[in-house]
């Protein structure tokens, strides 16, 4: 298999489906000529320049046209630069791409990606630093996929690009440059299917996005004192694997839900909820929620390293649960 | 007089049609037949007529709050709104929408709109849609004027000037936003002065002069189809009644109201196409009628229909649910 | 005690307000000339003209002005029409106000309230239904208080117009005309303080706004059948009275937590999974949280009551609790 | 030339203290020393200093992602600027906002802001503030050609010329949105045509000539206090260095930037000065090694100051957080 960057297999899907789906086309900000400002598009650049363009400082206006543009059949795959800007025109998501199929008693195909980098990296600060996935999997009407590696971005976005519902898709700044095997021949992964990315015995940690990676490293540390962390990517949240993380709960006893987004009211809380509503007697301890701390996001590193969340935490929530018992 | 006089009567009827199904609407909700918010369109049926006379079956457009004019001149079926209206399970939206949300996709009618100003974008994204097609379709975004103050308009002019984007759009200024006297919450007196910020054309017509709504909309769509790009064209009526049925009205008096009366746009146009000898008296009485009837067919569709099943709110969200935790 | 309605409450607290300070105003849509679309100011109809006012349609800088206005000594007072065009501004309030204090070290003090109805009623639909406090619960900045009765709106809001952080206030639809007791004298309440509507033995019942009444409602139904409900309101959710919720439970050592927003990942996820941290031994069973199904509010009275969460479910769900035993 | 020599030299200073504090701040971020992103004001000096010139002390602006030159001229003390910056204990955020959050409410500065258009509404909310105090103030707020087309811009000058309110709006067009040029997303070719849309004054003026900005200021801060209402300016320039520190700049040429070398505001304003004679040559040198030496006690101050606590990250959001939950 090759091994490519993050952004690259996200480059090479948008192309290949580009070339196979002439519906497909693709906007933002800073996309066109610059190919993002994480370099997301970098491999882009110059490839399709009808069909990939650049626009006004609109955001209410980009993500409402990717409705209208794919109730008249086109596939848009629209960039919202910072998912922190997904508030300056949220209301055509929450309001609009969320609500019509349904309002509209099943009319239409809204086959259309909103995507773009989220969290917290390199002293950003507090309105460029956010993951705010939670608000769309709180309010019903779009697909959630959050792909932690080259490998599952390929086969998520391959899968939301021949499929007829509305998808946001983010991620993490800090993966871009990340680098993984991708195969040569085509792959997709379907939704709802949680990838466990590490097996173990002694606790379950549900995790996404770069705290992927963070809990696979308090793996590796935790496993030199005997402790065996099962490493779960939902790689979905909307759908979620209920059945996958049940399983593993039912295994270890012990769950620790890990995400970057801020600690309270985040999804873990929902995972959280629904494994004690539907694990109860399997459960040994709490279940333990990792998040960032409940305030914005500061911007010299010293506060920004201590409002979020890492691979410490994960380390030390999995000791608490093993002292514990 | 250059129509036919087929085509004039086309539009007079459209006309009747719109004002009976809304007063019909009325009445049911003062009834406590109707469930929800209506918004009525009487008064403001030239501006949707009008408009939708000089477009083609295969154009789009975006509707508001205020819908009922818009979905039935663009083909609506008035069974499947009055059912929709009833939250009956054979209307429009299967009884999830109501009056707020009647939409149909099939005759290019992509939504009405509970949000003001939230169907702009979607009219540019089917402009955006159409471009980047290549076919020679139009969009069309009706809005008030309460409406150009948002957000959402200046961006999507902007954005569909920017791009030369096939889209009309509408402004319907009937003087008032809900409570709120135009005058005192938008800062030009002419709503179509806004096209400068775009380098857009932009005209302000009488709204209720239906053969201007017409002609005004037909050279902009043509512009559009010619890839001249958008249109901003400011159509000026009266919201005759009040914001929604059951609206208190504290804000105006009736003396204002009934002025209003005098130039709405049906009396208008009958009294022009009877001076043309278009249509005579009983023509109209026929007409009339007509509608009459078929009012009541639609009363009877929506009061037999069934309510939808309870269960029937897990549906409709998602094409492909597997996996959905409702 | 007078007995007044709950908008009567509000607005002579704004009156008694405004003519204690004179940096109070309000503004919003429809407010000034009728009072409100749910009447919420009709009492205040014709007073202080000058300093209750109609806007533009443009909740951005409805919201946003409430921020400068604060900056600039005055406590602005929104209303926000409905809580569901909160989504066409909320940048100005997730961006800006909620961090601005904090983005610029404690500089400032944000002496403003974002008021206005949510909440489901008589068929509004989709986009004229929601309640959305949980989104304001997970990004950190803001206070938020959701009072049930005319007594803790007058005391909730006193409180806010005194104090000198950003407050949002949602106020349930189906409440405005529902009277109760105010006294005469004038009171403050707290935030951080639950109100224990009902004192029961068998089952924690946690709940805010509309969904108080129903609980209360259940708690009457299920005394006959000798199932006993303690009904704690918790009147502010941020903060919100965790110290309550746990005493409670470590009585009843069962958990009910019932709101009208969407169950997934609404707040009842955050109570659940603290409650659970924090006093996982005390519980008998799992905790069940009750919300509105995951799909946007349809129009069919039948299918908004489906849809909607009512006395009828925390009945349903005290009697599973009271069986599992 | 009707000023006095002191009054000139003032604002060459202050335009000489800007620049030499952005490229302070330049090399210090290419040399690693500050984290997150920078946005120079290079080039764009005449803008801040002009307006801030016809600003009382009490005065309010709201400020952009590209705010250090506004802060500056705004009377900010670089010493908690440069802090600032470096993410120390002793800046003007406390190290918790950096480039794009700095603010100091005391002297009127409302805050830097990450987000484009972001500060329109603040700032039309002080405006509207000082009406209600009924005190003579104005509010200022800077934004770009890119800002121009959010929806907070259109909101933004409707609410305040609907209100009257004493807020002047400062378009600084630098030609560019980040890599998108001002003319392929901005579809009119001045901003401040769109003043008409507002029923308000719209100038454009060569951003580039200090004293021209200061007399266009002068006369919409005059308007603004005497309850005439706010006033639209564009003041026309060019962004010289990149986006950002460490931008590609794939989108554009060299041969473009090197033009505006040419007419980049303090070239232009020390030439006038040596004509007029008001400054000499040595007296140019000795103001530049006054702010270099003030440059480099910044420094000095911002890496001599301590690194906040991390726990310090769980202060500053409210006044009062008695019971939250962090
Ligand atoms: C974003 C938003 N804000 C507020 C409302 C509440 N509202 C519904 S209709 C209306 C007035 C709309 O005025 P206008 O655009 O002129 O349309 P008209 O009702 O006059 O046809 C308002 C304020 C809304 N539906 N959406
Ligand atoms: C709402 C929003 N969208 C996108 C961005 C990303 N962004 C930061 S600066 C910028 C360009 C701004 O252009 P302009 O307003 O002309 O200001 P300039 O940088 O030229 O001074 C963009 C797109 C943002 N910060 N905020
Ligand atoms: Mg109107
Ligand atoms: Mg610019």
């Amino acid at each position: 298999m090759k091994v490519i960057t993050f952004s690259e297999a996200l480059g090479e899907t948008i192309l290949e489906e580009m070339e196979r789906d002439h519906t497909i086309f693709t906007y933002g900000e800073d996309i066109g000529k610059q190919g993002g400002i994480f370099g997301a598009y970098k491999s882009l650049l110059g490839k399709f320049p009808d069909r990939i363009f650049d626009t006004p400082i609109s955001e209410e206006v980009i993500y409402g046209s990717a409705l209208g543009a794919a109730l008249v059949g086109m596939r848009p795959i629209v960039e919202f630069h910072f998912a922190d800007f997904l508030f300056t025109g949220i209301q055509s998501i929450t309001l609009q791409i969320e609500k019509i199929r349904y309002m509209t008693g099943g009319q239409g195909k809204l086959h259309l990606i909103l995507r773009g980098p989220d969290g917290v990296s390199n002293s950003a600060a507090a309105q460029h630093s956010e993951s705010i996935e939670t608000i769309f999997m709180h309010v019903p009407g779009i697909k959630i996929i959050i792909p932690s590696t080259p490998y599952d971005i390929k086969g998520l976005l391959k899968t939301a690009l021949r499929s007829n519902d509305p998808v946001i898709c983010f991620e993490h700044k800090s993966l871009y440059a990340q680098k993984g095997e991708v195969p040569e021949e085509e792959y997709l992964i379907p939704f709802g299917k949680a990838d466990i990315k590490r097996p173990g015995q002694d606790i379950t940690v549900v995790t996404m996005s770069r705290m992927v990676h963070e809990s696979l490293k308090a793996a590796q540390e935790l496993e030199k004192e005997g402790i065996n962390l099962e490493v779960i990517d939902l790689r979905t949240l909307v759908p979620w694997d209920k059945e996958t993380v049940i399983k593993s709960v039912q295994k270890t006893n012990r769950l620790i839900i890990a995400h970057e987004t801020w600690r309270r009211a985040g999804w873990g809380a929902e995972i959280a909820s629904t494994i004690q509503e539907e694990a109860f007697d399997f459960l040994d301890a709490p279940i333990i929620r990792i998040g960032a701390r409940n305030v914005p996001m500061p911007f010299s590193p010293v506060l920004q390293n201590y409002v979020t969340p890492d691979k410490h935490n994960v380390v030390t929530a999995a000791k608490q649960l093993m002292e514990g018992i | 007089m250059n129509y036919s006089k087929q085509f004039l009567i086309s539009l007079y009827e459209m006309m009747q049609k719109i004002r009976k199904f809304e007063q019909a609407a009325e009445q049911l909700f003062l009834d406590g037949k109707i469930p929800g918010f209506i918004h009525l369109y009487i008064g403001e049926e030239a501006i949707a007529v009008g408009v939708m006379a000089a477009l083609n079956d295969d154009d789009y457009i975006t509707s508001t709050h205020r819908g009922h004019g818009h979905m039935i001149a663009k083909g609506g079926n008035i069974n499947l709104m009055m059912a929709e209206l009833y939250g009956k399970v054979t209307g429009y939206c299967r009884g999830k929408g109501g009056s707020m949300h009647i939409a149909d996709f099939s005759i290019g009618v992509l939504g009405a709109n509970g949000v003001v100003g939230g169907g702009l974008p979607i009219a540019v994204g089917a402009g955006l849609g159409i471009k980047m097609k290549g076919t020679k379709q139009v969009a069309v975004a009706f809005f008030g004027d309460g409406a150009s103050n948002t957000g959402a308009f200046h961006e999507s002019l902007n954005f569909a000037s920017v791009f030369h984007l096939p889209v009309i759009f509408i402004n319907e200024n009937n003087q008032y936003a809900s409570t709120a006297k135009t005058k005192e919450t938008t800062s030009v007196e002419n709503i179509s002065d806004r096209a400068v910020s775009y380098n857009i054309p932009g005209v302000t017509i009488n709204g209720n002069n239906i053969l201007s709504v017409f002609e005004t909309t037909k050279e902009a769509v043509k512009r559009a189809r010619d890839q001249g790009g958008p249109t901003l064209i400011e159509a000026k009526t009266y919201r005759i009644k009040g914001h929604f049925v059951g609206d208190p009205s504290k804000y105006r008096n009736n003396s204002e109201v009934n002025k209003f009366w005098e130039k709405e746009p049906i009396k208008i146009f009958e009294k022009q196409l009877l001076d043309w000898k278009v249509l005579n008296q009983k023509e109209i009485n026929i007409i009339s009628l007509k509608f009459d009837q078929q009012i009541k067919e639609a009363i009877k569709f929506a009061e037999d229909s069934p309510e939808p099943y309870p269960k029937d709110a897990l549906t409709d969200l998602f094409i492909d649910d597997s996996g959905y935790d409702y």
